[in-house]
């Protein structure tokens, strides 16, 4: 048996405040109406500042990253996929839509306690339009609801570091066209000092996950991936609101303090692990194993990383959390040059969504081997995910370009938001040849 | 006629061929909504980067991963497979990401002089979206020059343009014999034209074209019509199925009309000419029945479909959609709604290279059987 | 001393005895139900081919899919994409995609000079691509696995299976004999279907030179020429294919 | 494990009406359905059931046809082939005829035999066979307005249970009871693949699991898979099951429990030759109108 080095571990105390967070924020969507609010309901992460500048009290659900927390309940879950199905909803399509049109067939929302409450139906759809389905999606939900009004922004356009004034101007008209649209639906008007304070409150947010991300290049890694995807999905979901900054900051210092105090995620790490795209939620005990079994520890992924977050990417994939813009420079602003700066910021540091969805799989192979050099990793594991094409695009041959770099790579199959697509002990074979074919044994027996 | 056929059957020598009389260059794409035009006003020739059913794709498995349509599998198995060895360029005009995987893959393992991506807007009900594929157009443009190292002037423009309006409309005007009670033309024929126009040079098919116009009035069809068939589907250019359906099964049936890119889809609309003449080609493809991939927030395509219903007397469809293609995927369920409010009874095909032959064959036969009397 | 490998596939356990590298016996019993007892027979029909009684200090190693399953002889085990490598390496060091083809699994692995397995793929799903794909079609055909195998080299005339899956293809093979096909042009027809499966997987981990086969599908000729031809090289199989993997566990 | 070819088989037999004679019918029709598995011929005079055979199909379609017929019409004081009047043929190998003058496909011919069988009430109907499941939803004449059917894959169909009674030596016939005789109902097996399915119960063999346990959870993992594909369309009352499967118990009772509706039953007719049937009695239809047609 290898030797093996030994780190000290402790609890991330900042776990228990996401939880807080993320119940929260389900909770105030699934309760909008109690108060008078509103439900806007799309993709995580369509500009949310600016849906939240048509008054505090309208609460922004993100189908994504609601059916990925729907997906750990994998009963529930299970329930939801069916009701699909027999409704004639082709099994392959998008996982996590599954789960979310799935609710509103069989009405019923589950919240982070597991309470079931009645299908909270949207007032407006509002999506953007990222890969060839996403609002087509929305479409559907609309329709399934009894006829929720859309309104979709395309997003194929260049995004992250090839981005033009071109499509900035096209986001923007399109921005515009959709204010104006909303305030005839809801009745309601853009209201710009609240637009100010949310916008800042999202870029904030974004850039500060770059700032803690950037302690797990450490070793030993202060977080796992596992953990991180407890928190960054606040980036998507709420980043507008003033918690999710704050709470980034804390995880921020935090990590620095464990770093300091050479305080380890996973107190065996021998063998850093980057993955890619939202993984198999229901099994996420798959990476437990790893660690306990083989010292192995997944800490990156250009999705944790990237999905809307703050960098700024330089042309070779190195990565800076992303500068802000003051307040005074938003407020000197007219509304409309404010918007421009606000969706500029968005979408040039939005570069998984490029990389991701135009497929462009070259400059995503190089940003994951950014990813290997700067974190230090020492081969992947990639999720060949049946639930999702968008996250799947391009990652065999980003596959074959790590292979070419000298690195191991795993794959195995499963999908996000459906639990049938997984083969628990195929996998946990696969990745016991993976690491004895590297000489690493197991640390412990069994397992 | 035969020519359409022969021209489908033997693409790739035709490419060939063309290159050698011509000396001009040859360049692939990957979705109908590449402007075509653009590349005739240069003087090169578009071809459309097809796959080859019923063959193994195997050989694209270590790059697209089997959950995205065979279609894409097979379109990038064909480059790999060293089938297109004469493109000089390849280029797509954004649509679903499946075929955009194959295009990646395609630029990264199958080197050419010249590729190229167009960001075509997927909001094609989108405020800016004119002005903004009118920019892409103009910077497809610009590269093209910088490739043949010439410019590409408001008359090549012009030329390109009605190289392929006449094509199109001469299409529109053979799709009208189809609305016959006996149809001039058969589902297959039909889809050897369209197939073969996307895979020559036009101005050749454009003369075919005009030739079987003047032949179709006098065109004696001695099959039985039987059930009126529409096929609504993902990228269809399956002659075999087709051609099953229409000679192979006991209840006589024909194809009358179809909602696909190898069909109706890619030339129904009309092109309105402008001084800018870019503008004009956006337009063009932007106001284009749409692929669903496209078709949101309002659904424009049904009532496309329904008009493709009435004017052809359609009885009956086939859903014929590509297994894992999610844009069409999704539409059905919608879809089907739609249909039975129109009363118009439908099957739905999961379409994959592996199905065998014999049960689809039972499938139509059956679904056929449920719509006459069978005794 | 001697060292003893043993392979417990789906359907064949095998067992090589080896002593400094040298071959001293190869014996393969059908897995029956109970592996220990098949085990234990195969070793014992090893000993006895060898000449030898059983050596007090034998090494004894376990592989295939059912290593974990004799835990009374040895639990000394190693995974299947190791064995392989390492009996591939036996015979022709310059391997350096190996292929092991048995009866229900299908595996494909990329190595490099050092034997390391750098990447390796299975036929998870289906069985549709290995052996019993074979037996099932002759046993539809009511032919031998040798006899169908090689006519398959005699194959004239080009004809496709479409179906993917084992059942499916023996009445489309059925229906294909009523239509007068050829035993050759069929038998030509399903290791086509076979060799493509494979070698999709072969390209997943990466073609390169030299491929190995093994397993009990390398005895296979149809199979073999089959697969060259999807491949587009000539691959190298080892002699007495089917216990490369037993051998790469004595080793 | 001694391997039998003996446990996959199932009895064939055939049957006469008492009490008909048919000289005294007017139309005598037969229907011919060659499956994948069975094939079987059904004589009917004036639209009642008269003689059938059920038999294994043989290694072609002509052939099979000719012995279930010669069989059917074995005892059935002296009707020859020349005394039927029309012939249809049906399931996988009905192009390949030579006596039927017609073929229709077995989906419309399970919807007009589950229809006699069952009486009109019947709306959706399972048929699984030996390679194929098809779930078909019909009018209350037997007229097929929908239906889906597996395809690709063979798993969950009849083949699979055959490999499965072989494996474990229990008679097809015996295993839907035997299923039941277990304490708790185990996990479905997780692999209804015919291959890989046989590799999965004999590993739980050897882990010690009941022949009876094994088959619990095989029969389990087929009604899962079946009931998946009915789902997709949806079941209207009446229920019914036809084809050799709607003998087993052990799938039957288990995709009733899960669908939670009891299927209709019948002892007065085998729900396996419905296919037979409904060629049958297109057959007579068909005579008929040829007769008005032809003066
Ligand atoms: N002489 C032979 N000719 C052709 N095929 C053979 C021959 N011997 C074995 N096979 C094939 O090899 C398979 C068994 O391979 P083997 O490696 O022993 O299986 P496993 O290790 O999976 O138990 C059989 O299914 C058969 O198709
Ligand atoms: N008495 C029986 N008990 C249980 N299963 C049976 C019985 N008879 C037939 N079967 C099952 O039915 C299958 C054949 O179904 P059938 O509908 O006759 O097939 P086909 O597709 O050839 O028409 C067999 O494979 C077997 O599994
Ligand atoms: S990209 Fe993935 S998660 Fe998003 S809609 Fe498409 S399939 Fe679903
Ligand atoms: S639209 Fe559908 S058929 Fe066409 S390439 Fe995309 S996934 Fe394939
Ligand atoms: S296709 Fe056939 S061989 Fe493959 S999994 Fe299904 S039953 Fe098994």
């Amino acid at each position: 048996m290898t030797e093996v080095k030994k780190y000290p571990e402790e609890p991330l105390k900042t776990w228990n405040k996401a939880k807080e967070l993320r119940l929260k924020y389900f909770t105030s969507y699934a309760k909008a109406h109690e108060t008078g609010g509103l439900r806007f309901c799309g993709s995580a992460g369509s500009l949310n500042s600016i849906q939240q500048a048509f008054g505090r009290d309208v609460f922004i659900l993100g189908s994504e990253p609601y059916s990925a927390h729907a997906a750990f309940f994998s009963d529930f879950a299970r329930k939801c996929q069916e009701a699909c199905e027999s409704r004639g909803i082709a099994h392959d399509l998008c996982g996590y839509m599954k789960n979310y049109w799935g609710g509103i067939l069989i009405n019923q929302f589950i919240l982070p306690t597991h309470e079931i409450v009645p299908w909270p139906k949207a007032d407006v759809m509002w999506t953007q339009h990222i890969c060839c389905t996403h609002a087509k999606w929305y479409q559907y939900a609309g329709e399934l609801e009894g006829g929720v009004p859309e309104f979709g922004i395309d997003f194929n356009c260049r995004i992250g570091h090839t981005m033009t004034d071109r499509d900035i101007d096209y986001v923007l008209e399109q921005v515009l066209e959709g204010i104006e649209w909303v305030e005839k639906v809801t009745g309601r008007k853009f209201d710009d000092e609240l637009f100010i304070e949310a916008s800042l409150n999202e870029l904030a947010a974004n850039s500060a996950w770059g700032q803690a991300y950037e302690y797990n290049q450490n070793i030993p890694a202060p977080i796992d991936e596992k953990s991180l995807y407890s928190f960054f999905p606040f980036n998507i979901l709420c980043p507008q609101w003033a918690e999710t900054s704050a709470l980034f900051r804390e995880l921020r210092d935090e990590l620095k303090d464990r770093v300091d105090r050479g305080i380890a995620a996973v107190g065996n790490e021998r063998f850093r692990i980057l993955t890619d795209g939202p993984p198999q939620w229901a099994m996420l005990q798959v990476y437990r194993y790893m660690e306990k079994v083989y010292g192995a520890v997944t800490l990156g992924s250009t999705y944790t990383a990237y999905w809307g977050t703050g960098w700024d990417v330089a042309e070779d994939g190195s990565l800076i959390a992303a500068k802000i813009p003051t307040r005074e420079e938003f407020a000197q602003l007219n509304r409309e040059a404010r918007l421009r700066k606000y969706i500029a910021w968005k979408l040039s540091k939005q570069e998984a969504y490029s990389v991701t969805f135009t497929g462009c799989h070259p400059r995503k192979s190089a940003l994951m081997l950014k990813i290997m050099e700067l974190w230090k990793l020492d081969g992947a594991i990639i999720h060949l995910n049946r639930g999702c094409e968008g996250s799947a695009m391009g990652v065999l041959e980003n596959r074959l370009d790590i292979i070419k770099a000298g690195y191991p790579v795993l794959t195995y199959e499963g999908n996000m938001g459906d639990v049938r697509d997984f083969d628990y002990a195929g996998t946990i074979r696969k990745i016991e040849n993976f690491f004895e074919n590297l000489g690493l044994e197991k640390l412990i027996k069994g397992g | 006629m035969s020519s359409f056929k022969n021209w489908s059957d033997n693409r790739h020598d035709y490419a060939r061929e063309w290159k050698k009389k011509t000396g001009g260059k040859v360049l692939g794409y990957f979705c109908t909504y590449l402007p075509e035009e653009i590349l005739y006003a240069a003087d090169v020739l578009p071809v459309r980067i097809f796959g080859q059913h019923g063959s193994d794709i195997g050989i694209s498995s270590a790059h697209i991963y089997d959950m995205y349509c065979p279609f894409s599998r097979s379109c990038l198995a064909e480059g790999l497979k060293g089938k297109y060895d004469y493109l000089d360029g390849v280029a797509i005009a954004q649509s679903c990401m499946h075929i955009r995987q194959a295009f990646w893959s395609w630029q990264k393992h199958l080197p050419v002089e010249y590729s190229y991506y167009i960001y075509m807007p997927h909001g094609v009900q989108s405020k800016g979206r004119y002005e903004y594929y009118r920019g892409e157009l103009v910077e497809f443009k610009e590269s093209l020059e910088k490739w043949l190292g010439r410019t590409i002037s408001d008359a090549d423009l012009d030329k390109g343009i009605d190289i392929v309006r006449k094509n199109k409309e001469s299409m529109r005007k053979i799709w009208e014999f189809r609305k016959n009670d006996r149809p001039s033309i058969t589902g297959l024929e039909a889809m050897e034209i369209v197939f073969s126009s996307q895979v020559t040079d036009k101005r050749e098919h454009n003369e075919a074209l005009e030739q079987l116009i003047t032949e179709l009035p006098d065109r004696k069809v001695d099959r039985e019509t039987g059930t009126r068939l529409m096929i609504i589907g993902s990228e269809d250019d399956d002659r075999e199925f087709t051609k099953m359906v229409e000679e192979g099964l006991s209840l006589p049936a024909t194809f009358v009309i179809e909602d696909h890119c190898v069909g109706s889809r890619y030339f129904w609309n009309d092109f309105t000419p402008g001084e800018d003449r870019l503008a004009s080609i956006a337009r063009w493809y932007l106001d284009r029945p749409p692929c669903p991939s496209k078709d949101w927030p309002k659904r424009l395509r049904f009532s496309h479909i329904k008009n493709l219903i009435q004017e052809y007397k359609v009885e009956a469809a086939i859903l014929m959609q590509q297994k894992f293609c999610d844009p069409h995927e999704l539409d059905i369920p919608a879809l089907k709604t739609y249909l039975d409010e129109l009363d118009i009874p439908y099957y739905l095909i999961e379409f994959d290279v592996l199905v065998p032959a014999g049960q689809l064959k039972t499938r139509v036969e059956a679904f056929l059987e449920t719509r006459v009397e069978l005794v | 001393m001697a060292n003893i490998g043993i392979d417990i596939g789906s359907q064949n356990t095998k067992v090589a005895i080896l002593e400094d590298r040298k071959i001293l016996a190869l014996a393969k019993v059908p897995t029956g139900f109970d592996q220990q007892v098949s085990v234990k027979k195969a070793i014992k029909l090893g000993l006895d081919k060898a000449g030898i009684g059983m050596p007090d200090s034998a090494q004894i190693r376990v592989t295939g899919i059912g290593r974990k399953a004799v835990p009374d002889i040895s639990t000394n085990e190693i995974n299947e994409t190791m064995s392989a490598a390492k009996g591939a390496f036996f015979y022709f060091p310059s391997a350096r995609v190996v292929i092991d083809a048995g009866a229900e699994n299908v595996t494909v692995m990329k190595v490099n000079e050092q034997m390391r397995v750098l990447d390796f793929a299975t036929n998870d799903k289906c069985a549709a691509g290995a052996g019993s794909f074979v037996e099932s079609m002759t046993k539809a055909l009511g032919t031998t696995i040798d006899d169908f195998a090689k006519s398959a080299l005699q194959r004239t005339e080009k004809i496709n299976i479409n179906a993917q899956c084992v059942i499916f293809a023996e009445s489309e093979v059925v229906s294909l004999v009523h239509s007068g096909a050829s035993r050759a042009d069929i038998s030509g027809a399903i290791h086509e279907a076979i060799a493509d499966r494979i070698s999709a997987l072969v390209r997943r981990v990466g073609l390169e030179k030299d491929v190995v086969v093994m397993g009990g599908m390398a005895n296979n000729v149809g199979f073999i020429d089959a697969l060259e031809k999807a491949l587009d090289v000539n691959v190298l199989v080892a002699t007495d294919p089917e216990y490369a993997c037993a051998i790469g566990a004595a080793l | 494990m001694a391997q039998s070819k003996d446990f996959r088989d199932w009895d064939q037999y055939r049957w006469t009406a008492p009490d008909t004679d048919w000289r005294k019918a007017s139309i005598v029709s037969c229907g011919i359905d060659i499956g994948s598995i069975s094939t079987q011929a059904v004589i009917m005079v004036d639209g009642q059931l008269y003689a059938y055979s059920n038999m294994r199909t043989g290694s072609n379609s002509p052939d099979s046809a000719d012995k279930a017929l010669s069989w059917a019409l074995e005892d059935t004081d002296g009707l020859s082939q020349d005394d039927i009047q029309y012939i249809v043929g049906t399931g996988y190998g009905r192009i390949n005829i030579p006596m039927a003058q017609r073929a229709i496909t077995e989906i419309a011919c399970h919807a007009l035999g589950a229809n006699f069988i069952y009486g009109p009430s019947v709306r959706t109907i399972l048929d699984v066979g030996g390679q194929d499941v098809k779930v078909i939803q019909c009018d209350e004449k037997g007229k097929v307005i929908n239906f889906l059917m597996n395809d690709k894959c063979a798993a969950g169909t009849g083949r699979g249970m055959e490999v499965m009674a072989d494996l474990l030596s229990v008679p097809l016939v015996e295993i839907g009871q035997k299923s039941f005789e277990v304490d708790e109902e185990p996990e479905p097996v997780s692999s209804t693949c015919v291959v890989f399915g046989k590799s999965e119960a004999l590993s739980l063999l050897r882990k010690g699991w009941s022949i009876e346990k094994v088959l619990a959870a095989y029969c389990r993992a087929m009604a899962n898979r079946i009931v998946e594909l009915i789902e997709r369309l949806g079941v209207q009352r009446e229920f019914a099951i036809t084809g050799g499967q709607s003998k087993n118990i052990g799938v039957v009772k288990r995709i009733e429990m899960l669908l939670n509706i009891e299927a209709v039953k019948t002892e007065k007719y085998d729900p396996q030759i419905a296919g037979g049937i409904g060629a049958a009695l297109f057959a007579r239809a068909l005579f008929e109108k040829s007769r008005k047609s032809g003066g």
